[in-house]
C-alpha cells in the first residue's frame, strides 16, 4: 500500500519484550491520557464546521481541563481526535507534514480525501493498535468534505458526524435538529449544543466548547467558543505565611563541586 | 406433639417450614429483551414511551410486545430489559394489587409506595444473586405530586424529572435534561409529545434494537392512559445523495 | 498492581509570578519496601529547565540519561541551550517512538523560557503532553496533589509565596500515600538563579 | 504487547456484553466529607448519582440524610445498598424511640452502624458511610467506617471517588500537621468549616469526573440540623 | 336438642348413634345466633347483604365489615364467628391467589366454594380440631355468570339463586322466595337485599344494626365492591319505605284481629 | 478469520445480489453498527471497484474497505496493463485471494456482481473464509439468514430485471425487518452492459409487509 506516511512510523520495539515480562508478572501497564471526547462535524451551506470539548482524563481524573482536540492538518483541513490523546497528537501531526509535502510536491492544495485515504491507510496498518478516532473536515477544489476514521482504518462519510464518548448524546442532537443547508449562525449553534450535550451527559467529555468553521477560502478556528464551566471563585485565600514550611538549604552535591578533597584521585607519584 | 397436618388434595399447599435450604445456582441473563423507555415530567403529569420490539439477541422476534402497563388507577410502570422477568414482575404486582383491593380500607397504594415496592422486589433479587433484568420507570401524581423514579436489577433507584434506560440514558436524556430540565410545570401536552416522539425517532434511527412501534402513555391526577401502538415518520432524504464511504 | 506505582513518586511542578517551582519526594521503593531515601527524581536539564521523572527507577536512570544525551547533541548542533517547550517535544518524541513498548515513565517538566516566561506540562507515558497556566502533577500521590493544589495554589505567587505553596501542598499530599515521602526537595527557578530545598516530612 | 494495548478502545460507545456475569455491585461514586468543630459538625456530599461509567443517572440524588435532630450520615458507594443501609439504620433509631422512649445516643447510633454493616461481613455492604452528630455533652464527633464495619472517629474525613483529593487538603488546613508554630490539635470554627468544604468540593468537581451537580451540607449543631445547597459544575 | 349429655357431643370425631356429629350441629348453632346474612343472584350479578349487629354506640361506623372481599372478583359474607370468618376469608384469599399463581387466570366460583368447603369439611374430622362456627356465602361472577355459594360449617357447599343465613333467615328465606329472579336487574336486586334485611331484622332483640350491601356485576367490572352510596342510600329508603308500609298493614291487620 | 477487535465497526448487513439475462442487481441494507449503536445509518456497501463490477460488503467495515480498495486499485492497473476491461471473474478472484491469504486477520464477507463481454452478468460469493462460489444469486450478512427460505421459494431462473428489482428489495427489507443489525434504507444498483442504475429506497419507503 501507498508507502506515503512510512517514514513517520519510526517506532522502537527495544521495551517490548520486557514490558511483555513486566506484564506477564503482574504488573499491570499504565494507562495513557485519553480523550473521553465528544467530538462533532457538520455540513453546512458554506462548508464545514468542526466542534470538540476540551477535558483530557486519566482514568476518572481530568488531566487537562482545556486541551485543544481540534488538530490543524493543512490550511484548509482540521481532524477532530479522539481515542488516546498521544495517538490523535502523533497521528494528526505525521498527516499534517505529509501533507504539506504532498502539496509542496504537487503544488497544489491537498484533498480532503487523499487526507482521510492517507490517515485510513495508516490506522489500518496498525489494526487498531493506535487509538486514533477522528473526524476529519475540510474543504478543497471539489468543495466541503467530512468524513470519520475510526481507529481500525474504516471511514464514513456523511453530511454530519460525532465521535468520541459523547458521541451519542451529540448525535441525539444532530439527528434531532439536523438538516440540509444550515446557516453559519445555524450550523455554530447546532455544533455548540452538540458538544454541550456531551460535555453535560458524558462524564468524559468537559470544559469548553471548540469550534471550526472552515469554508471555501478561510477557517476561522474559535478556540473557547463558548466557556460554560469557569470555576467559581474560591471562599478563601489559602496562602501561607512566609516562614511556615521548615527547610534545611541542602550542600550542593559533591558531584558538582569539582573540588572534594576526600575523593580526589592521588596523582602523587 | 406434632401438630396435626390438613393436607387437601388439589388446593393450596404451604411451603414446609423445614425444607432443605440446598444453594441454587442461577443462570441468569437476559433472553427476550426490551430496548429503551423514555419518560418526563410535564405541565399535567409524566409522559412515558417504549417501543413494541421483543428482541431475542440480534433478531426482532416479537413485534408487538407491550412494555408500558398501568398499576393501579394512577401509576404507570415502564419497563426495559428481560420480558420473562417483567412477566413475573407484572404478577407480582397483581398479587399485590389484588392484595391491596381485599383489604378494602379506603386506602389505595399510591405511587410512591408502588416505585418503593418494585425498588425492593428488585433490591432483594439482587441480594439473592438472582435478579430481575430489567430496569423500571415509575410514573404517577402521587397526593398532587408528579412522582419519575428508576430502579434497576441492583436495585440503584433515584428520581429525576427526566429518565430514559438503556439506550435511552445515551440518547434521549441529552434531548430531555435540555429540553425539559427546568420547564417540567410549563411543558404542555402537545409539546410533551413531540418532544417525546423526537427522543423515539433519534433512537430508532440509532438503536440497533429499537422499533419503529411505539405506545405513549401519560399518567395524570386524572388516572393513566396508554395509546395503541404506532410509527412516527423517519426522514431519509440527506441518504440518497451519499454513495460509498471515501472519495 | 501497576508498573507505574512499583517505585512511588510524588512530583508537582507549579507556575508562579515569573517563577516555577518543581518539587519531589525522595522515597525509592520496591513495592512496599523502602530501599533509598535520597532518590532523585528532579533533574536539572538546563540552567533554567527541570524535569521530574516518576514511574520505574530503572527507566528514570535510562530516560535521563538519554535526555542528556539528546540535550547536549541539541546544544553542540544549535548552539544554543534548549527552551522548556522545545524540550518537552524532544522529550514528546522520545517517549512515542516507543508508543508500543514504552517507558514506565511519567515525566513534568518545568522550566523559564528565554523570556522568563514560566512553562511548565506534564506527559503521559507515550508522550502527550498536557501543558497548564497553573500546577502539574505526577507520581503515585497525582491524585492528592491534584485536589490539593487545585484548592491551594493560587496565580502570581511569588518565588517564597510559591516556594511554601508547593511545600505544603507536596507534604500533604505525600502524608496521604504509602508509596511516597521519606523527605522531599523543591526547587524554585527564578530569573536569577534556582533556589533549593530539603523539607523533612513523615519518614513512615 | 495484546496485554499493553488491551485498554486502548478509545471508543466507548455502549457494546453488547453477551457474556452476562451478573456483579451485584455498581459503584455510583461521588464524594462526601465530614468536618468536626468543638459544638458542631460539618457534613457535605455532591448529589450526582452516576451509573459506574460514563453516564449520570442523577444530577440531584442526594447521598446524605439527617436520621435524628443530631445525626447525619453520609454515604458513598453503591446507591443501592446505601439506601438499604439508611433506611434499616432510621428504622432502628426510629424502634428505639419506641423502646425507651427517647432517642439513641451519637455513639450508640454509631455503633449500631458499624454492628448493620458487620451483619452482611460476607456479603458486604458495598458503601463508606460517614456518620456525625453531637454527642450527650454537646460535642461534635464524625466517625467513619469501612464497608465491614471498622469503626473510627476522627476529626475530618473524605469518602468517595474525589477522597484522595480532598483529604490532603483537609489534612493541611485542619491539622496543619507540617506548619511551623500551628495549633496542631485547634478545631476548625464553624464558618471556617463550611469554607473548606466549599473550596473542597469546588476543588473536587474540577478534577474528578464523578463529583459535581449540587453540594448539600449539613450543619448539626445545639439547634439541630442546618442544610446549606451549592450548585456545582455540571460537566 | 334431646341428646344433650349423652356423652356423644365431646368431640367432633364421634358419632351419635343415631349419626349425627354433635359439634357440627352446635358450630351451626353458633351460625344461627349471628345476624342474618344473604345472598341474591340475578341475572346480571350477584348481590351480598348483611345485617351487621352492632352491641353498641361506641363502634366506629363501618368498621368489623362482615362482608370481604377475596382476590378481587370475590365477596364473601358470613354469619358466625367473626374471628373464624377473618381465618377463611384469609383462606379464600390465599387459594384464589394461588390458583391464580398457577393458571393466571381467576378462580372459578365453583372451584373455590369446592376448596373452601373441602377446607371446612377438614376441621370435622379430628377430634383435636374445632369446626368453623361459620357458615360463608360466596359471590363471584365467573365464565358462567353470576355464581351463589354457601359453604356450611359440616363443608357442605350448596350453590344458591338466593340463600339467606342467621337471626332471620326464615324470614328472609321466605321474602327471597317471593322474588321472581330472572326478570330483576342488579339495582333493584340490591334494593330487595336491603329491604329484606330490614323485614328480617327484629328490632325487639337487637337495637342496633348496620345493613352491608356489596355486589358483583358487570357494573362492577366484575369486581366485587361495595354498593354505591347513592345506591346504598336509595336501598335504605327503600327498605325502610316498605317497612313502614308492611308495619301500616300490619297494625291494620291487627286492628282487624282486635276487632 | 479474525474476530471483532473491542470497539471495531462492523456491518451487521443485509447483502445480496441476483443475475438476471442482461445484467445483475445488487442490493444492501445500509446499517453500520458499533454493538447496538448505529455508527451510520446510511452506509453505501455497495460499492464500485470498476466500471462495471460491484462488491457489496459485509464484515469489518475496515477490513472490507481496505480489501475492496485494494482490489479497486488492482482492476484498475489490470485494465491499464491488458487495453480491456477485466472480467467479474478476475474480480472476485482477486478478491478471494485476498481473502484467503489473509483469512486469519481479515472479517469480511464479500458479494461480487457485475457485467463483462466475456460471461454476461455473473454473481460471486466470497464468504468467511476465502472460499469463491459463482451463484445464480447470492445472499450475505446477518440479515441472510432470515431470508434464505424465502428467497429459494421465490427465486426462478428467468427472472426478468424488474423481478429481480423487486426481489431485491423484497428479500431486503423483510430481512431489515427481522435483524437488529440490519436496517435504514435500501440501496440497490443494476448493472448491464450499457449502464450502472442505482436506485434507493428510503427507510420509510419500505414494501408493505407484516411487522406484527
Amino acid at each position: 500500500m501507498s508507502p506515503i506516511l512510512e517514514s513517520a512510523a519510526g517506532f522502537k520495539f527495544d521495551n517490548v519484550k520486557r514490558n511483555q515480562l513486566l506484564s506477564e508478572k503482574g504488573n499491570a501497564a499504565p494507562r495513557a491520557t485519553k480523550t473521553g471526547t465528544t467530538i462533532v462535524g457538520l455540513i453546512f451551506k458554506d462548508g464545514i464546521i468542526l466542534g470538540a470539548d476540551t477535558r483530557a482524563t486519566s482514568g476518572p481524573i481530568v488531566a487537562d481541563k482545556n486541551c485543544e482536540k481540534i488538530h490543524y492538518l493543512a490550511p484548509n483541513m482540521y481532524c477532530c481526535g479522539a481515542g488516546t490523546a498521544a495517538d490523535t497528537e502523533f497521528t494528526t501531526s505525521m498527516a499534517s507534514s505529509q501533507l504539506a509535502l504532498h502539496s509542496l510536491n504537487t503544488g497544489r492544495e491537498a484533498r480532503v480525501a487523499t487526507a482521510m485515504t492517507m490517515l485510513k491507510q495508516y490506522l489500518f496498518r496498525y489494526q487498531g493498535h493506535i487509538g486514533a478516532y477522528l473526524v476529519l473536515g475540510g474543504y478543497d477544489v471539489t468543495g466541503p468534505h467530512l468524513y470519520t476514521i475510526h481507529a481500525h482504518g474504516s471511514t464514513d462519510k456523511l453530511p454530519f458526524v460525532t465521535m468520541g464518548s459523547g458521541s451519542l448524546a451529540a448525535m441525539s442532537v444532530f439527528e434531532s435538529r439536523w438538516r440540509a443547508g444550515l446557516s453559519r449562525e445555524e450550523g455554530i449553534e447546532l455544533v455548540k449544543d452538540a458538544i454541550e450535550a456531551g460535555i453535560f451527559n458524558d462524564l468524559g467529555s468537559g470544559s469548553n466548547v471548540d469550534v471550526c468553521v472552515i469554508t471555501r477560502n478561510n477557517v476561522e478556528y474559535l478556540r473557547n467558543y463558548v466557556m460554560p464551566n469557569e470555576r467559581v471563585e474560591k471562599e478563601q485565600s489559602y496562602k501561607f505565611a512566609p516562614g511556615t514550611t521548615e527547610f534545611i538549604v541542602p550542600k550542593p552535591p559533591a558531584t558538582l563541586s569539582g573540588e572534594e578533597e576526600g575523593t580526589a584521585m592521588d596523582v602523587s607519584a | 406433639m406434632d401438630p396435626i397436618e390438613l393436607r387437601l388434595p388439589h388446593t393450596l399447599q404451604r411451603p414446609q417450614a423445614t425444607s432443605n435450604h440446598e444453594p441454587i445456582t442461577h443462570s441468569t441473563e437476559p433472553i427476550v429483551t426490551g430496548t429503551s423507555v423514555v419518560a418526563f415530567k410535564y405541565k399535567d403529569g409524566i409522559m412515558m414511551a417504549a417501543d413494541c420490539l421483543g428482541s431475542y439477541g440480534r433478531m426482532a422476534m416479537f413485534r408487538n410486545e407491550r412494555r408500558l402497563m398501568a398499576v393501579g388507577k394512577t401509576t404507570l410502570l415502564g419497563m426495559s430489559g428481560d420480558i420473562s422477568d417483567y412477566q413475573h414482575m407484572q404478577h407480582t404486582l397483581e398479587n399485590i394489587m389484588t392484595q391491596e383491593y381485599d383489604m378494602d380500607d379506603g386506602q389505595r397504594l399510591g405511587t410512591k409506595s408502588i416505585y418503593k415496592c418494585i425498588s425492593k422486589i428488585m433490591y432483594n433479587r439482587r441480594s439473592k444473586m438472582n435478579p430481575l433484568w430489567n430496569s423500571y420507570v415509575i410514573a404517577g401524581v402521587d397526593s398532587g405530586e408528579k412522582v419519575l423514579g428508576y430502579v434497576d436489577l441492583i436495585g440503584t433507584t433515584y428520581e429525576s424529572p427526566t429518565i430514559a434506560t438503556g439506550y435511552g440514558s445515551h440518547m434521549a436524556q441529552p434531548i430531555l435534561r435540555k429540553v425539559v430540565e427546568g420547564r417540567e410545570d410549563e411543558i404542555t401536552e402537545e409539546e410533551a409529545v413531540k418532544i417525546i416522539e423526537d427522543c423515539m425517532r433519534v433512537l430508532y434511527y440509532r438503536d440497533a434494537r429499537a422499533f419503529n412501534k411505539l405506545t405513549r402513555a401519560k399518567v395524570t391526577a386524572q388516572g393513566v392512559e396508554i395509546t395503541e401502538p404506532y410509527s412516527l415518520e423517519t426522514n431519509w432524504d440527506f441518504a440518497e445523495s451519499i454513495v460509498g464511504y471515501g472519495a | 498492581m501497576s508498573i507505574m506505582e512499583y517505585c512511588g513518586a510524588a512530583i508537582v511542578a507549579m507556575v508562579g509570578k515569573d517563577c516555577v517551582a518543581i518539587a519531589s519526594d525522595k522515597r525509592l521503593g520496591q513495592q512496599q519496601l523502602t530501599v533509598d531515601m535520597e532518590f532523585q527524581k528532579v533533574f536539572p536539564i538546563t540552567e533554567r529547565t527541570y524535569i521530574g521523572l516518576s514511574g520505574l527507577a530503572t527507566d528514570v536512570k535510562t530516560l535521563h540519561d538519554r535526555l542528556r544525551m539528546r540535550v547536549n547533541l541539541y546544544k553542540h548542533r544549535e548552539e544554543r541551550v534548549i527552551e522548556p517547550k522545545t524540550f518537552t517535544h524532544l522529550l514528546s518524541h522520545m517517549l512515542y517512538e516507543r508508543r508500543f513498548g514504552s517507558y514506565f515513565i511519567s515525566p513534568v517538566v518545568a522550566g523559564l523560557d528565554k523570556n522568563n516566561r514560566p512553562y511548565i506540562c506534564a506527559l503521559d507515558t507515550i508522550g502527550c503532553i498536557d501543558s497548564s497556566s497553573d500546577f502539574v502533577v505526577c507520581g503515585t500521590a497525582a491524585t492528592n496533589l491534584y485536589g490539593a493544589c487545585e484548592s491551594l495554589w493560587e496565580p502570581d505567587l511569588g518565588p517564597e509565596e510559591l516556594f511554601e505553596t508547593i511545600s505544603q501542598t507536596l507534604l500533604s499530599s505525600i502524608d496521604r500515600d504509602a508509596m511516597s515521602g521519606w523527605g522531599a526537595v523543591v526547587h524554585i527557578i527564578t530569573p536569577s538563579g534556582v533556589i533549593t530545598r530539603d523539607l523533612k516530612s513523615r519518614m513512615d | 504487547m495484546s496485554s499493553l494495548l488491551s485498554h486502548e478502545i478509545g471508543y466507548s460507545a455502549p457494546i453488547e456484553v453477551h457474556n452476562h456475569g451478573f456483579s451485584p455491585y455498581v459503584n455510583n461514586e461521588g464524594t462526601s466529607l465530614g468536618i468536626c468543630g468543638e459544638d458542631f459538625v460539618l457534613v457535605a456530599s455532591d448529589t450526582r448519582q452516576s451509573n459506574g461509567g460514563y453516564s449520570i443517572n442523577a444530577r440531584r440524588s442526594p447521598k446524605a440524610f439527617e436520621l435524628s435532630n443530631r445525626t447525619v450520615i453520609a454515604t458513598t458507594g453503591c446507591a443501592a445498598d446505601a439506601k438499604q443501609l439508611v433506611e434499616d439504620m432510621e428504622q432502628r433509631a426510629q424502634y428505639y424511640v419506641h423502646k425507651h422512649g427517647r432517642e439513641m445516643s451519637t455513639p450508640a447510633m454509631a455503633q449500631v452502624l458499624s454492628q448493620l454493616l458487620y451483619t452482611r461481613r460476607f456479603f458486604p455492604y458495598y458503601v463508606f458511610p460517614i456518620f456525625a452528630g453531637l454527642d450527650a455533652k454537646g460535642k461534635g464527633a464524625v466517625y467513619n467506617y469501612d464497608a465491614i464495619g471498622n469503626i473510627e472517629c476522627v476529626s475530618h474525613y473524605a469518602y468517595g471517588s474525589a477522597a484522595a483529593l480532598l483529604q490532603p487538603f483537609l489534612d493541611n488546613q485542619i491539622n496543619k500537621a507540617h506548619q511551623r508554630g500551628a495549633d496542631t490539635t485547634a478545631k476548625p470554627s464553624r464558618a471556617q468549616a463550611v469554607k473548606l468544604a466549599i473550596d473542597a468540593f469546588t476543588s473536587a468537581t474540577e478534577r474528578d469526573i464523578y463529583t459535581g451537580d449540587w453540594l448539600e451540607i449539613f450543619i448539626v449543631d445545639s439547634e439541630g440540623v442546618h442544610k446549606l445547597t451549592r450548585e456545582l459544575k455540571h460537566d | 336438642m334431646t341428646s344433650i349429655g349423652t356423652g356423644y357431643d365431646l368431640s367432633v370425631s364421634t358419632y351419635s348413634p343415631d349419626g349425627r356429629v354433635f359439634q357440627v350441629e352446635y358450630a351451626q348453632k353458633a351460625v344461627d345466633n349471628s345476624g342474618t346474612a344473604i345472598g341474591l343472584r340475578v341475572k346480571g350479578g350477584v348481590v351480598l347483604a348483611v345485617e351487621k349487629i352492632k352491641h353498641s354506640r361506641l363502634l366506629v361506623p363501618h368498621s368489623n365489615r362482615r362482608i370481604m372481599t377475596a382476590g378481587k372478583y370475590i365477596g364473601v359474607a358470613s354469619a358466625g364467628w367473626m374471628s373464624d370468618t377473618r381465618h377463611l376469608v384469609k383462606r379464600v384469599r390465599d387459594e384464589a391467589r394461588s390458583y391464580n399463581d398457577v393458571y393466571k387466570t381467576k378462580i372459578p366460583a365453583s372451584i373455590i366454594a369446592e376448596r373452601l368447603g373441602m377446607y371446612v369439611q377438614a376441621y370435622t374430622l379430628y377430634s383435636s380440631v374445632r369446626p368453623f362456627g361459620v357458615s360463608t356465602l360466596l359471590a363471584c361472577m365467573d365464565r358462567n355468570g353470576p355464581q351463589l355459594y354457601m359453604v356450611e360449617p359440616s363443608g357442605q357447599y350448596v350453590g344458591y339463586r338466593g340463600c339467606a343465613v342467621g337471626k332471620g333467615k326464615q324470614v328472609a328465606k321466605t321474602e327471597i322466595e317471593k322474588l321472581n329472579f330472572d326478570n330483576m336487574s342488579v339495582r333493584e336486586a340490591v334494593k330487595e337485599a336491603a329491604r329484606i334485611i330490614y323485614t328480617a331484622h327484629d328490632d325487639t332483640k337487637d337495637k342496633l344494626f348496620e345493613l352491608e350491601l356489596s355486589w358483583v356485576c358487570e357494573e362492577s367490572n366484575g369486581l366485587h365492591e361495595h354498593v354505591p352510596q347513592d345506591l346504598y342510600d336509595e336501598a335504605v329508603q327503600y327498605a325502610e319505605r316498605s317497612l313502614d308500609e308492611d308495619e301500616d298493614e300490619d297494625n291494620e291487620m291487627e286492628d282487624d284481629e282486635d276487632l | 478469520m479474525a474476530p471483532l477487535k473491542p470497539g471495531e465497526v462492523s456491518m451487521g448487513t443485509t447483502i445480496m445480489a441476483v443475475q438476471f439475462d442482461g445484467g445483475v442487481v445488487v442490493g444492501a441494507d445500509s446499517r453500520t453498527t458499533t454493538g447496538t449503536y448505529i455508527a451510520n445509518r446510511v452506509t453505501d456497501k455497495l460499492t464500485k471497484v470498476h466500471d462495471r463490477i460491484y462488491c457489496c460488503r459485509s464484515g469489518s467495515a475496515a477490513d472490507t474497505q481496505a480489501v475492496a480498495d485494494i482490489v479497486k486499485y488492482h482492476l484498475a492497473l489490470y485494465a491499464a496493463q491488458h487495453g480491456e476491461e477485466p472480467t467479474v471473474k478476475v474480480a472476485a478472484s482477486l478478491f478471494q485471494e485476498i481473502c484467503y491469504q489473509n483469512k486469519s486477520t481479515l472479517m469480511a464477507g464479500i458479494i461480487i456482481g457485475g457485467w463483462d463481454k466475456v460471461d454476461g452478468p455473473s454473481v460471486y460469493d466470497i464468504p468467511l473464509g476465502g472460499s469463491l462460489h459463482k451463484q445464480p444469486f447470492a445472499l450475505g450478512g446477518s440479515g441472510s439468514t432470515f431470508i434464505y427460505g424465502y428467497c429459494d421459494k421465490v427465486y426462478h431462473t428467468d427472472m426478468t430485471r424488474e423481478e429481480c428489482i423487486e426481489f431485491v428489495k423484497n428479500s431486503v427489507s423483510l430481512a431489515m425487518t427481522r435483524d437488529g443489525s440490519s436496517g435504514g434504507v435500501i440501496r440497490l444498483a443494476v448493472i448491464t452492459e450499457d449502464s450502472v442504475e442505482r436506485m434507493f429506497v428510503p427507510g420509510n419507503e419500505l414494501p408493505s409487509q407484516y411487522l406484527g
